[in-house]
């Protein structure tokens, strides 16, 4: 059976020509970046090379950009690595993030509660998924040292008012860091209009490779190492550099500058394609997320009367790959926090499917993907029909 | 992510015995929608034996094929030997569940329990 | 210029058959492993095999191995996610470990020290890199809750005695770590064998990939998460996963069992070739770590009157690729601080050359590097020479 | 790494002026061992030039590379346009040292400094 996959929020294929870009570094160019022989110097000049294309993507200069093991790490870095260091940890101990963000910012912030004395002020959202800035506002102390609020949600797709965020701080001492794994690729990023001090990116979501990622930090901004060892990524991120892969983010990132913007444009129309397909043939659906300032690729549907792994099983067994919620939460029962933050009732949260689009997608996909999807739903409900859900 | 058996997968894909038997003897409602998993099976017995026996769940995969496979292993069973069917069995059954589906969505043979009760009680009221 | 690659201590090229067997994991088979779509169960199958073949090659267990994004992520785990983890911290707050480890561990015990109370104890060692055992053995308290001693010194090749520590131990509540990043491959490794509780490795070491690492954790060992968010890696290490990467390093032990024993011999003979050569032709040269306790493919030289960039730099003139001690402290101008604790003059050990041997170093490679090398030293000692050092 | 640029590469490979003086005017001696960064500057000075000059150094590339370079740019040179070669003008010269070699490997031109404070030593003993 042909895959049609719909997934591209929790992994992308990497594409043809990002393999290209590495193939040489794993078998004639594999120097060790920090080798002061020719062979070092090589990877350590392609480094840099994929350094600035990363950076030019978000406007940031290349000594901003930081590699690291992938979108988590960074997410661990900005807010372990601030809040931890020295001189943060004496200006205070209170941080501010939202109730949606990704496990990898929402364990973190807890991990700091309970074991390293931090204060940490959950803000909740709309019923689209937007931050409540007032109560952001409201929630800023004299100890506040960080905001964390992620760019755009990787359930339901909505966009955060970032600016809006930077606006409200004003030049207080406060960084604001912004977890823009899923929005990068789909939408303009510059980090001086969005006023961020750190970003946290990820290879693996933009058609690069797995186990690669970067945070942005703004010059100036005190972060400290994570982890302990040689003296790499100047001081923040210690061992020896995957070399192949940051070439392949890089050029992931050359090719977003390229395509990206019409990639975009596609992938919007196509996922509008779905969403209306679905809304025209299914009752009782609800698309989750903001209506318009949504990432182009995401389509997160509730369905009425439907378990959203069911859902997904069915769809893969037609050969269609989807998620309900993210896949790292897959393993957990929990419905989804980001859901049950924006006021969706819990027996609907459970009906939750997730399909996003990529590059890849066709129009034809998205037909079968509806019909399918339109007589699916009609199986499961007829499992559950009596019970009135 | 590894998570259920190919005799898992088959059931999700083909249940046996779905919906409703509108003349039941006895019918077992387990779960709650809050909790994403949601069952009710209806039985027909006949003497001492299930004669025929149908299952409606709202819930994730394991709980549809949990559902499913119980309502093979209780069909033609006497009420004694259906009782004596437990989430175990139904697990066993279907090659294994992921240990965090054991707990929450293997809720069937709760399901029967309760339906055999019912079952009994309302031959008590008569009696 | 043809390159003669002597440096596989600092990294190797990635094997083409580990290339081959990543391939696929890019384009076609890019599921995320925590997906539960076909594309997600079948990436997650394939770490399943990898596991495997890293657990066997080390007499382990597939549920014992946890994969990071390297060895240095590694040996923070196993130390910081040890000794930070709630019961340990209890339990005790002194950790031994020797004068000779790689940054990641003595970078990660220094940070223990400063910022989260702990006592540690670094042993010394003899002249030829072996730890002190008496000195360990005497600074056993009754809260030390770990050990970890390296496998085998990344500068000077000494495999250190780790079943001896293991014996010293006995049945202690004491977690044995070791680092062996440059042991895999260059030696049998047993786990239960050796005694450790964990153990460290890199997959760049031995011709996979880099930025893929694991860390065997024997089953019951406490050890926490460094890093926070989903349930990756049994909750042990968040992050979606770099399948191809650990395809790869499953791939590259898979050959290791295959073809290591074989290749060790090859190399041994080479590097004492290499080393006679050298001997026999140089003047006031030594041989650093153990005379017969060494990994095969090391060769650690000392040149009286040589400073060892100028030397490195000078055969890289003539294509061959050596190091200077390691290179992640390539940046630093500190001299090793492994010569030190060895007890070479420190005159002495500015002079220290490191020729790694990799299963393609040919014979033919090695008499061009001895020629090389033989009037590399001539000519540095002449621009040095009246200087009496 | 990134680490010398190609002109400090083409002055390790081929070093200007090793070696002795031995009929030396000054001789200036800067670095220990110890540091891993030793220098010996000699310089032959007719008039209030300085003819010749040769150098040996134990050292890293840049040690050896500023020395070189430093031959070069004081040879034929007044005296007092000699002191006036500073530590940053070598490392100009050179298109740049990585920051750690600055403070540590580029001792060349202090090594001319005493090599003329020597003759000028010498000179001053004579009178
Ligand atoms: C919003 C967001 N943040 C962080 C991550 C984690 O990135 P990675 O999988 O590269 O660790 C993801 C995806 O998994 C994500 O969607
Ligand atoms: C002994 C030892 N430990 C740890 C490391 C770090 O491994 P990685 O480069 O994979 O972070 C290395 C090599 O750099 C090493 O030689």
């Amino acid at each position: 059976m042909k895959t049609i996959y719909l997934d591209h929020s929790a992994t992308t294929p990497v594409d043809p020509e990002v393999v290209q870009a590495m193939l040489p570094f794993f078998t004639e160019r594999y120097g060790n970046a920090s080798s002061i022989h020719h062979a070092g110097r090589d990877a350590y000049d392609a480094m840099g090379a994929a350094r600035e294309s990363v950076a030019s993507l978000i406007g940031a200069s290349p000594d901003e950009i930081y590699f690291t093991g992938g979108g988590t790490e960074s997410d661990n870095l900005a807010i372990q690595g601030y809040a931890g260091h020295p001189v943060n940890r004496k200006r205070g101990k209170h941080i501010i993030t939202s109730k949606i963000e990704h496990h990898a910012v929402l364990h973190t912030c807890q991990f700091l509660e309970r074991q390293r004395g931090h204060r940490v002020t959950y803000c909740g959202v709309d019923g689209n998924g937007v931050i409540d800035l007032d109560e952001l506002a409201a929630s800023i102390a004299d100890d506040t040292i960080l905001i964390s609020v992620m760019l755009a949600n990787n359930e339901v797709g909505t966009i955060e008012p970032l600016r809006e965020i930077r606006r409200i701080v004003g030049d207080r001492p406060i960084a604001i860091h912004t977890d823009a794994v899923q929005a990068l690729g789909e939408m303009d990023i510059d980090v001086n209009e969005l006023g961020v001090d750190m970003m946290t990116l990820s290879a693996h979501k933009v058609y690069g490779p797995k186990g690669v990622g970067a945070l942005y930090i703004r010059r100036g901004t005190r972060v400290g190492p994570i982890m302990h060892g040689g003296g790499h990524e100047r001081r923040k991120r210690p061992g020896t550099e995957n070399v192949p892969g940051i070439v392949g983010f890089g050029k992931a990132c050359e090719l977003l500058a390229r395509d990206g913007a019409a990639v975009r444009e596609r992938v919007a129309r196509l996922r509008d394609r779905l969403v209306e397909g679905v809304m025209a043939r299914v009752d009782d659906v609800v698309l989750n997320g903001h209506p318009t300032r949504r990432i182009p690729r995401n389509a997160s549907l509730c369905f009425r009367g439907c378990e959203g792994e069911a859902l997904l099983l069915h769809l893969d067994m037609a050969g269609i790959c989807a998620s309900s919620g993210s896949a790292c939460t897959s393993q957990s029962l929990e419905p989804s926090h980001v859901l049950a933050a924006m006021g969706v009732p819990i027996e609907i949260a459970h009906g939750v499917l997730r399909l996003t689009l990529g590059k890849g997608t066709t129009e034809e996909e998205i037909d079968y993907t509806v019909d399918t999807l339109t007589s699916v739903v009609d199986k499961i409900r007829g499992i559950s029909a009596a019970l009135g859900v | 992510m590894a998570i259920y058996t190919e005799k898992v997968m088959e059931h999700i894909a083909s249940p046996r015995n779905v919906g409703v038997l509108e003349d039941a003897d006895g019918v077992g409602t387990v779960g709650n929608p809050v909790c994403g998993d949601m069952m009710k099976i209806y039985i027909k017995v006949n003497g001492d034996r299930i004669d025929d026996i149908r299952f409606q769940t709202f819930g994730c995969g394991a709980a549809i094929a949990t559902s499913s496979i119980l309502t093979e292993l209780a069909k033609g069973k006497s009420l004694d030997e259906a009782m004596a069917i437990t989430r175990d069995t139904v697990a066993r059954e279907l090659g294994g569940l992921p240990a965090q589906k054991m707990h929450c969505s293997n809720l069937a043979a709760d399901g029967l329990h309760e339906a055999i009760r019912d079952y009994q009680a309302r031959r008590e009221g008569q009696e």
